[in-house]
């Protein structure tokens, strides 16, 4: 044991996605202890949502997992229609389903482009940045917004899918998948970049559970509980899909996991394009101002990151007595430490990346 | 087990406290009394509940109403655990030990509720800046940096 | 930057000292302006778009501006994302750590006034004005990558009319507003909106 | 008189060593940019060539930040103790059949052992920043270009054995095209030995822009900052040219003047091999990068040796 250095890491950092700071104890190379400081983009969203009404609540929640908007948006939406017992028309079930699985597209795109970043490959960040390109521009042509879509409502969606989009975004679901094919031969198929990625912040089943994580970093690990599946919501129990899972749950497998679900995601696009039908995608005779009873509800969906689920408290006025988001980075991120313990500065990296945490929605 | 002997089961052992069953969702509920929380959490987890999916509070004015969320991914079942702590003294046993995912969650709530969790290793102040004063999702909670948000409606 | 203080200093003092340091500015305010890098203090979702920026579609590297993650080695600093009050030290910090000369863009509604945060929370800052001073403010929540592009355009404009000596500026046209004292004071704004 | 030409000789170097890193960096972001799906500079000259020319006075006005608690002297002259050797270095190439700026019989083992001055220098830089991630990129860098100073020298070894001297204008002309597929492992091994001493990726693990957010310069603002990216593509250069002068035949097939134009050709396609090269793959760690180092390539190196010392009777 040689003497400890003390190195800090971010808040900002070309490689913690966002404004996380990690303090890290090392012993020469090798990191003895890493504490995740979070907190720095707190913005205290439950707190505003209390004095917002409910339909003013939903920009908010884009805010919260800034790379997967469309998820907060339905998770919201999700409770509060659980909440005042809104009946969403098909079509916009139908149309949430496919934007969000869009979504996941988008998202892991980030994922799986950010482990190639924090390995060193900038390009294929790049090649996987482009790809979420033609997303969020499908995303531009169905809400205007690039980003920040404001898109789900409570009791359906805000509009319609416009003309000639259904071909765009068949368009897109046709080319995805090769492109996927060819992003796995370039990172997943290096040898370096296998050496770095492969047994690097293992993750044990056992732990993954334990320590609540979900999504991709649970199934990663080989726990095989996906929302979708496991509590089907929404049009899920239609489709035909498979849950991809890791074997060993090293970041291999994580990253491997975000590849897989995407061409998955893929299938689940097609799926819904195809059994879609035409009709109202909003709710009819909603009240302008949703004043639900006096009561609790919690729902959750699959988001990229893994179970998101809101929880709503009302007193039966028009603005939510209480408002939690039950984050799922928040809770993959904990794990850090565990994974981090032992391994090279190098690998922390590639950790905190596999983790795929979003700071907008660990800190909220 | 399935749902139903579980059902059962918890109605046999907290009969004071049968849970409710939404039907609808296939949740349950289970309100408990504060001391007893961390016996209850112990048997559910005995019962299949492996993960903690959920802690926050509610300030309901009084007091606080702490609500856990635990899944089980073999019954396919989400149970809230719900209790209350007195608003002055409000201190309630961590599950910590039970799950380990409660570690941040438990900071976040003493960090955003002042609520003390006995038995937590690490309750530190998580979110907000270790020298913050006072805990913003009270209802009370004042701050002069607050602009309140005009009413439109 | 004392080698070309004083150098300025000494060109401003000798006589005939000025046509040089004229020209010298010129030739520096088109080296500064074309080669502005930035530094991406993303925080939020404005982050996206400012990596998107920079990325294969948009590829700031056209107007030879690329993101540099070590401060030391950046001229400009964009602000992409809501800064709160934990984070405002550490922001604060790294824009010390840039060289002069440096600017700041603040992009996005967050990094602006607060933008959507600006009622109700508690942990937001209202705007990174209240401790940077910005040289270019980009509205929007977020803004398109054009406009960032827009904002690295205009903020050329205004480093022209920059000298190398300090406190000296170059008279030139611009169409740019200069930007007033920093808003200050929270409680008036809310004030004014209640009215 | 001969200091007097070596003091000329230095100040070509750094010359065209300056002018080359100029060019060099341009072209690495069109390189770069043509990778990743981009254009690149455009703005500024032909396909955006003369963005340097903006960038480089930039560079020199701005502010020269020394911390507080650097080291400060060290701290300040550091940069050129890591530029001066890759310059000095470029004196003993051989440009063409019979000319070399400095022909000195021990000229491969001068370029060999120059270079390696820059360590001392980069570890210097790295300490005197006093700050946490420039020391472990200072520490990476110095493991990393010891470690690949053997399996270098190794290769180099191969072709001097061949050509029975250590005098660059003679292993110029003792080359015949078949070395080439002799050599081939030891060319290869060189090539990648080189890049790792150079501090690239694939082995830039001591500036690992997502680790150690710039390594050991992280603290270095504008012309002090330069020289070390300066020093790097001047590494780049000086390695690329070596090992088009040794291992390709410098002016082969041509001589005299056209010949010069040949090996800068190939120094050229060199170093845009070392940029792609960069810009595909992911980063190393450094167990990995020293254990490819002393079980991969020192026994390969060996390996072709063997087969040189094979061969060499019967030529």
């Amino acid at each position: 044991m040689t003497e400890q250095t003390i190195v800090n890491i971010g808040p900002s950092h070309p490689s913690t996605h966002g404004v996380c700071r990690v303090i890290v104890t090392l012993d020469g190379e090798t990191v003895v202890h890493a504490e995740p400081v979070i907190g720095h983009l707190h913005r205290g969203i439950e707190k505003m949502a209390e004095n917002r009404t409910y339909l003013q609540v939903v920009p908010l929640t884009d805010r919260l997992d800034y790379v997967g908007s469309m998820y907060a948006n339905w998770a919201y939406c999700r409770s509060v229609e659980r909440l005042a017992g809104i009946r969403v028309p098909e079509r916009a079930e139908y149309i949430r389903v496919i934007v969000c699985e869009l979504q996941r597209i988008a998202s892991h795109m980030m994922g799986i482009g950010s482990t190639g970043a924090d390995t060193g490959a900038t390009s294929a960040f790049m090649y996987t940045f482009a790809q979420r390109d033609h997303v969020v521009e499908l995303f531009e042509a169905l809400c205007g917004a690039r980003l920040t879509y404001n898109y789900v409502r409570p009791g359906g969606v805000s509009m319609d899918l416009p003309d000639g989009w259904v071909e765009q975004c068949r368009a897109f679901t046709a080319q995805h998948p090769p492109v996927m094919m060819e992003i796995d031969r370039l990172l997943f198929g290096n040898v370096i970049a296998r050496a770095r990625l492969k047994g690097v912040g293992v993750l044990t089943p056992e732990d993954a559970v334990g320590w609540g994580t979900s999504g991709p970093v649970a199934r990663g690990s080989g726990v095989d509980w996906d929302l979708r599946r496991d509590d089907p919501y929404s049009v899920y129990p239609r489709f035909d899909f498979q849950i991809p899972l890791g074997e060993i749950g090293d970041c291999y497998d994580r990253a491997r996991v975000r590849l897989w679900e995407c061409v998955e995601s893929c299938k689940i696009i097609n799926q819904a394009l195809d059994q879609i039908e035409p009709g109202s995608v909003h709710a009819e005779g909603l009240p302008r101002l949703l004043a639900p009873r006096p009561g609790d509800a919690y729902d959750h969906i699959e988001s990229a990151r893994g179970s998101l689920g809101v929880y709503l408290v009302s007193d039966g006025s028009p603005r939510p007595y209480r408002m939690k988001v039950r984050s799922p980075a928040f809770c993959n991120l904990a794990v850090l430490p565990l994974l981090a313990e032992g391994h090279t500065l190098s690998d922390l990296i590639v950790i905190i990346g596999s983790l795929d945490p979003v700071f907008g929605e660990v800190d909220r | 087990m399935n749902i139903d002997e579980l059902r059962e089961h918890l109605c046999s052992t907290y009969p004071d406290l049968c849970p409710l069953f939404s039907v609808e969702y296939g949740d349950g509920m289970l309100m408990v009394d504060s001391s007893r929380l961390h016996e209850a959490a112990s048997d559910l987890r005995d019962l299949g509940f492996d993960r903690l999916g959920m802690v926050t509070a509610v300030d309901t004015g009084d007091e606080f109403e702490l609500v856990y969320r635990v899944q089980s991914r073999e019954m396919h079942a989400g149970i809230f655990v719900k209790t209350r702590v007195a608003r002055d003294v409000a201190s309630i046993a961590s599950v910590n030990d039970l799950w380990p995912a409660a570690n941040w969650q438990e900071r976040e709530v003493f960090d955003m509720f002042g609520i003390v969790f006995e038995g937590h290793p690490d309750l530190r102040r998580i979110l907000l800046t270790d020298d913050w004063v006072g805990y913003p999702l009270r209802k009370d909670y004042e701050d002069e940096r607050i602009i309140r948000r005009p009413d439109y409606i | 930057m004392a080698f070309v203080d004083d150098l300025g200093a000494a060109l401003d003092k000798t006589p005939g000292g000025g046509i040089i340091l004229t020209s010298l500015d010129a030739v520096m305010d088109w080296s500064r302006g074309k080669s502005l890098w930035m530094m991406p203090m993303g925080t939020a979702c404005c982050a996206m778009e400012l990596i998107a920026a920079s990325f294969s579609r948009f590829d700031f590297d056209r107007h030879g501006s690329i993101p540099r993650p070590d401060p030391r080695h950046c001229d400009v600093m964009v602000v992409a994302g809501t800064i709160t009050r934990k984070m405002a030290p550490a922001v604060k910090r790294l824009y010390e750590q840039m060289p002069d000369p440096k600017w700041v863009i603040a992009m996005g509604n967050c990094a602006v006034s607060g933008g959507i945060f600006y009622y109700d929370t508690y942990s937001v800052i209202r705007g990174v004005d209240e401790f940077l001073p910005v040289d270019v403010y980009i509205s929007g929540c977020p803004p398109r990558p054009e406009a960032l592009q827009d904002a690295i355009l205009r903020l050329r404009e205004q480093v022209a009319t920059d000298s190398i000596v300090p406190g000296r500026d170059r008279q030139l046209n611009t169409i740019l507003p200069t930007p007033g004292s920093p808003r200050k004071g929270d409680s008036a704004a809310a004030d004014g909106d209640d009215s | 008189m001969t200091l007097l030409w070596g003091f000329l000789w230095g100040v070509a170097g750094m010359t065209v060593i300056a002018v080359g890193a100029i060019l060099g960096v341009w072209w690495e972001r069109k390189v770069a940019a043509r990778i990743q799906m981009r254009y690149g500079p455009q703005q500024i000259g032909p396909f955006g060539s003369l963005q340097m020319i903006a960038d480089v006075p930039k560079l020199l006005f701005k502010e020269d930040i020394i911390p507080d608690s650097a080291d400060k002297p060290i701290f300040k002259y550091a940069p050129l103790f890591v530029f001066g050797p890759i310059a000095v270095s470029m004196v003993v190439i051989p440009f063409s059949a019979g000319w070399a700026p400095l022909n000195t019989s021990v000229g491969v083992l001068f370029f060999l052992a120059v270079p390696s001055i820059e360590v001392i220098a980069i570890l210097l830089s790295a300490w005197a920043s006093h700050n946490t991630l420039s020391t472990l990129g200072g520490i990476r860098a110095t493991a990393q270009m010891i470690s690949y100073e053997v399996p270098r020298s190794l290769a180099v070894l191969a072709i001097v054995l061949l050509a029975g001297s250590l005098r660059p204008l003679d292993v110029v002309d003792a080359w015949r095209w078949w070395w080439l597929p002799l050599t081939f492992i030891a060319f290869l091994i060189y090539f990648i030995a080189s890049i790792a001493e150079m501090n690239r990726g694939p082995f830039d693990i001591p500036e690992a822009e997502s680790e150690l957010v710039a390594g050991y310069f992280a603290d270095y603002s504008g012309m002090r900052w330069a020289s070390f990216m300066m020093a790097e593509y001047g590494g780049m250069i000086s390695a690329s040219l070596f090992g088009a002068a040794l291992f390709l035949g410098a002016g082969w097939p041509f001589t005299g003047a056209l010949g010069v134009v040949a090996l800068i050709v190939k120094t050229i396609a060199l170093m845009t091999i070392v940029m792609w090269v960069k810009w595909t793959l992911p980063r190393l760690r450094q167990d990995h990068l020293m254990s490819f180092c002393w079980k991969v390539l020192t026994p390969l190196a060996l390996v072709q040796l063997v087969i040189v010392g094979v061969v060499l009777p019967w030529l």
